[in-house]
């Protein structure tokens, strides 16, 4: 049975590797490593840790060594140039005067200086999947995936950097109405019909990056201008700088060198002499350093340093922030350093100066090239990447190969060896990596027996693994052949209390269980043939013990049960969802255009309890359980506030990507802005315009989102029937008659009779005409005219083929039940339905259920019945094990009947203070794992050895294991 | 027993030897101050300090 | 980090250095002794209790500030 | 001065309990020893000192690499006792101890009695009750079966019975640890606690070897190779070791099984205990009978460690008084070991010969035949479900 499963993963993780497999000898940059690649969290010579630059912004460190696009042939293992390479990351970027730190090769470095340009390439054509390399210079452009509106494409792209990771994808469309028309919707506040347009623009605009498309179909794309950052030539100081406070028209001793500084009405004369001041060594006149983001413009960055090479030193001038406050150099932090109390200048000397050239040898190591990877949004650093520049060969005779030598105090030496032993024909089944400490990783094949195919790793826990990793993480995270993963949570006296988990996601280190019989997971299509996967999934969230009762709590809305397709799911299409365990085709929806109107919008950097521990009545709702508007993160460009607002849906997870927003910018080159951002947001229905963009909220004219009020489903499939005029036929317990058909005016007249002949109801379906078509089928009103629906029956006109030799064809659909929102289920009153919508397209995304009331566990109650079918059967049972009144040692979920009875692993196989769990997978999951994916990925890794994961999660600057700290 | 080298001082005094009266307090010494950390813990706990 | 730690702590440093402090005293500067002088005694404590202040400060620096 | 007038003289100048603490002069070096000892053995809660024989242990360990996933000095059984007795066997045996640090390290008799009743609540039966009922049931079998083999083996290869008791202390309860708890109990010497403890380290390292060869051989199932490994081999990651030498599905289930060993542990070490008490009561005038002679009555702080291990079992001490608690049980034992290791020399450790480790072999083995053939009927009979 293990065997079985190991297999199962091993083919599915091959299956997904397929479309790269043509990659292998091809230039690796911008690629992933193979789908089964092994990753390792943690080797101790891999820094991941949080420093502060000298205004006591933290920056999140870390560092990971990778290998790619390795072979396997005749007992001999290669890796193309670019394939192996150490990456060290920021989170966000470094720019230069702000001492901003970076790890080189673990050493603890600061950033001094950057030389930046912009590249620009144009007419780029590419196919859907494709990773079309943008020139030489290791970039891709990625075509991830395109859908449709009013039958019109628009599609999802990436620009993925030579290391693989990419910011975000972006949606972007040829056809469809720019952003700026977004400007011309005046709607009323509260419910408004369904909006006409769709909005979405054909120029996505990321700081210094803009992407132009000129033509996106489905299956191909074109675009006119793809220009982004870039840096050609970085310098580090390895050292912590020497800082002297500076005195006026008069010197400071730095080491035998004297430091003057001279008044001068635009800066400060600087002059460096010897140590009796009889030979000037250098001289220049030099600004004062403050945080404005402008100094680091190219055009000006050389106004803010005296550099002398021959002396290996940087003299910067610093207005010093009050007492230093918020550095590393003092322990204590007290709050947001900007301020400066009072005009006291220092000299900030930079020592131990190394310079990198992006796409030139590493300075101490030959076979290494250096790649400077901009942040797309900023154009400052954000990885520096050391790649091997000729082919790498193991075999029996070399089973080592040696990393870049790195910069150390004690002696340079290399900073890793990667060791492949034991090649065996096409497998390898010793590989591990040992660093500068001497010390190694675990054996990266984790069968040895059976042998691994490539020699591909990802070590260390860096967020760019997350990028890296989009297309396999599911089934790495779904793999189970190491048994259902528990991470154990520890005990804490104030455990985290919710009072109702409406827009909250699941506890990060909740048990993932990809499958349970009982929950359905199927593929089907719809009229137009297209593929659909339907998925049901549960989820518990917000859960905890409260010990002082002994007792389990599920707060309101913590037991969710939520059913999804892999896209919306449209009507007149025949297409069908999962509800409790049973096939449910989609008849009607209703849903409209929620507005809000002039309200503001906090940034979550005031947090109550000053402990990261955030409260959500920052959160501004969008109407009932519809939607959240959060402001999650703020930057700057060129000292302009950036907001990232995220729009969050009732199950807990964000919709698309952050929503990027600031005021003022000018996009003409000539005004001479280094970057660019709109100050409207707008993709599909959903559109934002503020009025005030401001670092700390945002005041908001105008939001609109989609709200969906209700669907109706019914569990009979669809019967297909021609009708002439003048035919009848049954409809349930009516007759459906046909009085007249119009194929030229798409018209037809429908009436329904009961069974004493009397007309219960009549309607002339359509016209389905050229207008109607340009508005199907998302368009409710239009939808709704090709529909005869009265009471629980329905008749709906074949969009696709409506007429033929003067018949119309027709669904339908008998024993329509219906859903609204925020009411309770039909066949179990404890749970209330929440359908969700889709936030372009009006569309049902998602149906949830959910508990309006607290649900409690103890001993006299260990088992709680999930929802119920009309049959009063529950889908699921929650049955606690084992519970000592603080831990829960042991519980499962269960599904079926006692013949029949499926049930998960112990899902506190390791003690834990919650229940919370994700169990199957659809989308609501897979978002869910997409926030938590890297501390669960190492977790695997802890699990998979028996060992235990440390007390302190990893720094990454995405995901650092408490949900409270993710940005969302 | 002779003067074991480790354990016993110039006069005679081996810390290793444990008997009679002395052992006794060491054991009250012992339970006295494991039950003192135990309920100090406990109490703070139950006071919500820990 | 509830409550009680926040005076276990403080005093636990105190502790640590007060032992470090005992510790040179009576084993590198031997000033315990009976023979040893006023002025060798007073000397010796400052000196010990000044590197015992020192030894702590970094390995609590190292701990804390992660240096 | 023989120990015998040095007890009369405490009898006279005897104030209350606490004359045993002596005076503060008189104690500080010997406690300072310890306390250096201990700081530099483990990380300790509360003290920041990076340079310890742990964090070195831990290096190394990286050096090394994996073994069947688990570190070398883990498997070498390097805890809160092990380390601190090392490094005060080193410096006791290189430098000597001075005399004036003795009056201070006698301070070992008040530690070792606080540091196990401290250790109550680290054993919650209740915990075990997830396991269900018929591993429970060979966890405890086990334990018995094993104390009374190995008291049984040594008695018929002559070892010195308070010998003989400690190595049956560590072996049924499968962790070296128990061997500490005994010598108060015992009355064992210093040498023959440390001469118990490696013998059961290194029967732990030859029985990892030997386990998952004989559970495939027998054709046990990899889950209950988990718990074979527990309770065949004991000693926290040797048993990972032969678990995970299986797969990792046995490995995982050693992690799940192992809470069955560990909370019954004080019955391992209370029986060993009782059955030695017991046969010196009976036996009152054999000079044979070394175990346990200095034991007038049944101990008052053995009782209280029963008595507040019932609590435990009862849920008084909740979980975070559980993780304070046992941060001052290392602190505790980090004490104690320094000083036992400082009253050792290395000669009297290796004096007591081959016969404890032959003792030790003889008696693991047995269990583990026995073990292996109890879980096969097991399996085959369905009481252990697959």
């Amino acid at each position: 049975m293990q065997h079985a499963l190991r297999l199962l993963a091993i083919t599915l993780a091959v299956l997904f590797a397929l479309p790269g497999a043509g990659w292998a000898a091809t230039d690796p940059h911008g690629l992933s490593p193979s789908a089964d690649m092994t990753f390792l969290p943690h080797l101790a010579g891999l820094r991941n840790k949080t420093y502060k630059n000298q205004y006591g912004q933290k920056k999140s460190l870390s560092e990971a060594i990778v290998l790619r696009g390795s072979e396997i042939k005749d007992g001999a293992a290669t890796v193309q140039p670019g394939g192996l390479f150490y990456l060290s990351e920021t989170s966000h970027d470094a720019r230069p005067l702000m001492r901003d730190p970076f790890l080189v090769l673990g050493e603890h470095a600061c950033l001094v200086d950057l030389k930046t340009a912009m590249r620009e390439y144009r007419d780029v054509a590419l196919n859907k999947g494709d990773r079309a390399p943008l020139g030489d210079s290791g970039y891709r452009l990625w075509f991830d995936y395109s859908t449709d509106h009013y039958e019109v494409p628009y599609a999802e792209f990436a620009v993925i950097s030579p290391s693989g990771g990419f910011p975000l994808e972006f949606p972007i469309a040829s056809e469809f109405p720019k952003r700026e028309e977004v400007r011309d919707i005046h709607l009323e506040e509260g419910l408004n019909p369904q909006l006409e347009k769709f909005y979405l623009d054909n120029t996505y605009y990321f700081g210094a990056s803009r992407y132009v498309a000129s033509k996106v179909g489905f299956d191909d794309a074109e675009f006119s201008s793809i220009a982004f950052p870039e840096i050609t030539e970085a310098t580090f100081s390895l050292q912590r700088p020497v800082i002297l406070e500076v005195r006026q028209e008069d010197y400071r001793f730095y080491l035998n060198k004297r430091i003057y500084a001279f008044r001068r009405p635009d800066g400060f004369l600087i002059r460096v002499t010897n140590f009796t001041g009889g030979q000037v060594l250098a001289e220049k006149l030099v600004k004062p350093v403050t945080a404005q983001e402008y100094k680091t413009r190219p055009d000006q960055l050389d106004k803010y340093h005296l550099t002398i090479p021959e002396l290996d030193m940087r003299v910067e001038i610093v207005m010093d922030p009050a007492f230093l406050k918020d550095s590393d150099f003092v322990p204590w932090s007290t709050g947001k350093a900007h301020g400066y109390s009072s005009g006291y200048f220092s000299f900030v000397v930079y020592r131990d100066l190394v310079t990198v050239k992006n796409g030139q040898p590493w300075p101490l190591d030959k076979r290494y090239n250096v790649v400077l990877e901009p942040n797309l949004k900023t154009g400052m650093l954000q990885r520096l990447v050391l790649e091997n520049n000729e082919p790498v060969t193991f075999d029996k005779d070399h089973d080592a190969y040696a990393g870049p030598v790195k910069y150390s105090d004690v002696w340079n030496r290399t900073a890793f060896k990667v060791v492949v032993k034991d090649l065996d024909g096409d497998v390898a089944r010793n590989i591990y990596v040992r660093d500068y400490y001497g010390m190694r990783t675990d054996n990266m094949v984790m069968w040895p027996n059976e042998g691994k195919a490539d020699i591909d790793f990802f070590l260390g826990s860096s967020p760019v693994l997350e990028p890296i990793i989009e297309r396999s993480f599911l089934t790495r995270l779904a793999d189970s052949s190491y048994g259902t993963v528990v991470e154990e949570s520890r005990f804490s006296s104030y455990p985290k209390v919710i009072s109702d988990a409406s827009f909250y996601e699941p506890d990060h280190t909740a048990p993932f269980v990809p499958r349970l019989g009982g929950l359905m997971r199927k593929v089907s299509r719809n009229r137009n043939n297209e593929r659909l996967l339907s998925a049901e999934a549960v989820v518990i969230r917000g859960s905890y013990v409260d010990y002082r009762n002994g007792r389990i709590v599920i707060p309101p809305a913590g037991l969710c049960y939520t059913s999804r397709n892999a896209r919306n799911i449209r009507t007149l299409a025949g297409e069908s969802f999962f509800l409790l365990g049973r096939r449910a085709y989609l008849t009607t929806f209703s849903s409209g255009t929620f507005v809000r109107k002039d309200f503001d919008l906090d940034f979550w950097k005031n947090q109550p309890m000053g402990d990261g521990n955030l409260m959500y009545w920052q959160d501004e709702l969008l109407g009932e359980r519809n939607k959240a508007l959060r402001y999650t993160g703020e930057t700057y460009l060129d000292d302009r506030p950036v907001a990232s607002l995220s729009l969050m849906k009732y199950s807990g997870n964000r919709w698309g990507a952050h929503f990027y927003l600031a005021q003022g910018f000018d996009k003409e080159k000539e005004a001479g802005d280094r970057y660019f951002m709109p100050d409207l947001f707008s993709e599909g229905a959903t559109y934002i315009q503020p009025e005030y963009i401001g670092s700390n909220y945002v005041k908001i004219r105008e939001f609109g989102t989609p709200s969906l009020q209700s669907i109706s489903y019914t569990y009979n499939k669809p019967k297909s029937l021609a009708l002439g005029a003048g035919e009848s036929a049954g409809l349930g317990t009516f007759t459906l008659r046909c009085d007249a058909v119009d194929p030229q005016a798409g018209t037809l007249n429908l009436a329904l009779l009961d069974k004493s002949g009397a007309v219960v109801g009549s309607k002339t379906v359509g016209p389905l005409d050229d207008a109607a078509r340009r508005l199907l089928p998302q368009h409710m009103e239009t939808a709704r005219r090709m529909q005869f629906k009265v009471g629980a029956v329905m008749a709906e006109l074949d969009v696709k083929h409506p007429f033929k030799d003067g018949k119309a064809n027709l669904w339908l659909y008998t024993g329509i039940q219906e859903l609204e929102r925020d009411t309770p289920f039909e066949f179990d009153p404890r749970f209330m339905v929440r359908p969700d919508v889709c936030g372009h397209c009006y569309q049902l995304n998602e149906v949830l259920l959910d508990n309006p009331e607290p649900i409690v566990l103890d001993r006299e109650h260990p088992v709680f019945e999930g929802p119920k079918n009309a049959q009063g059967e529950p889908l699921f049972r929650i049955v606690i094990d084992s519970f000592d009144g603080e831990m829960v040692q042991a519980w499962h979920i269960e599904t079926g009947e006692k013949d029949e009875l499926q049930r998960t692993d112990n899902l506190a196989f390791r003690p834990r203070n919650n229940v919370d769990v994700l169990v199957g997978v659809n989308g609501t999951i897979e978002g869910f794992l997409r926030l938590s994916m890297l501390p669960r990925l190492g977790f695997m890794d802890h699990w998979r050895v028996g060992s235990r994961a440390p007390h302190e999660k990893l720094s990454g600057s995405v995901n650092t294991g408490g949900s409270a700290h993710i940005r969302r | 027993m002779s003067r074991h080298p480790h354990t016993t001082d110039e006069h005679g005094f081996d810390f290793m030897a444990n008997t009679g009266r002395e052992e006794q307090d060491r054991d009250c010494l012992g339970i006295l101050f494991a039950l003192a950390v135990m309920a100090c813990v406990t109490v703070s706990q139950y006071l919500g300090l820990l | 980090m509830h409550g009680i730690y926040y005076v276990i702590l403080p005093l636990f440093a105190v502790l640590l250095v007060l032992l470090t402090t005992a510790a040179l005293y009576m084993g590198v500067f031997r000033a315990h002794r009976d023979g040893a002088s006023a002025a060798r005694k007073a000397l010796s404590g400052v000196a010990s209790g000044a590197l015992a202040c020192l030894a702590w400060f970094f390995m609590y620096s190292h701990q804390y500030l992660g240096w | 001065m023989n120990t015998n007038s040095m007890a009369i003289n405490y009898d006279l100048n005897r104030k209350s309990w606490f004359s045993s603490l002596y005076g503060l002069r008189e104690v500080l070096p010997g406690l300072l020893a310890m306390f250096f000892i201990a700081i530099f053995s483990n990380n300790l809660a509360g003290v920041p000192n990076p340079f310890t024989l742990e964090n070195l242990f831990a290096w190394l360990d990286g050096v090394i690499g994996p073994l069947h996933h688990q570190s070398f000095f883990q498997i070498m059984n390097s805890n809160f006792v092990w380390n601190p007795l090392l490094l005060g066997l080193i410096l006791g045996n290189v430098f000597g101890v001075p005399d004036c640090w003795k009056r201070g390290l006698s301070y070992i008799h008040m530690l070792m009695p606080l540091g196990i009743i401290m250790l109550a609540p680290h054993f919650m039966v209740g915990h075990a009750f997830k396991l269900g009922a018929a591993p429970i049931l060979i966890c405890t079998a086990f334990l018995f079966l094993t104390a009374t083999v190995t008291l049984w083996v040594s008695r018929l290869l002559r070892l010195d019975d308070r010998h003989g008791s400690i190595i049956a202390g560590g072996l049924a309860t499968g962790d070296p640890h128990a061997c500490a708890i005994l010598m108060p109990l015992i009355k064992a010497k210093g040498g023959q606690v440390v001469h118990a403890t490696a013998c059961v380290i290194v029967f732990g390292l030859i029985a990892m070897q030997l386990l998952p060869v004989l559970g495939e051989w027998v054709g046990i199932p990899p889950k209950y190779l988990g718990l074979a490994s527990v309770v065949g081999v004991g000693n926290g990651s040797q048993a990972l070791y032969a678990a995970f030498g299986g797969g990792y599905e046995a490995g995982r289930w050693a992690t799940w099984f192992d809470v069955g060993r560990h909370v019954i542990m004080p019955a391992g070490f209370l029986y060993v205990f009782i059955v030695m008490f017991v046969r010196k009561l009976r036996r009152r005038n054999d000079p044979e009978v070394l175990a346990t002679r200095g034991v007038k009555t049944f101990p008052v702080w053995l009782g209280v460690f029963v008595f507040l291990w019932v609590l435990a079992c009862l849920h008084v001490f909740k979980e975070p008084a559980h993780h304070a608690v046992f941060a001052m049980v290392k602190w505790d034992f980090s004490l104690a070991a320094a000083a036992l290791g400082l009253s050792l020399s290395f000669r009297e450790i290796a004096g007591h010969g081959f016969k404890g480790f032959a003792v030790t072999c003889i008696a693991g083995l047995i269990r583990i035949a026995l073990l292996l053939a109890a879980i096969l009927v097991c399996v085959k009979t369905g009481l252990l479900p697959a």
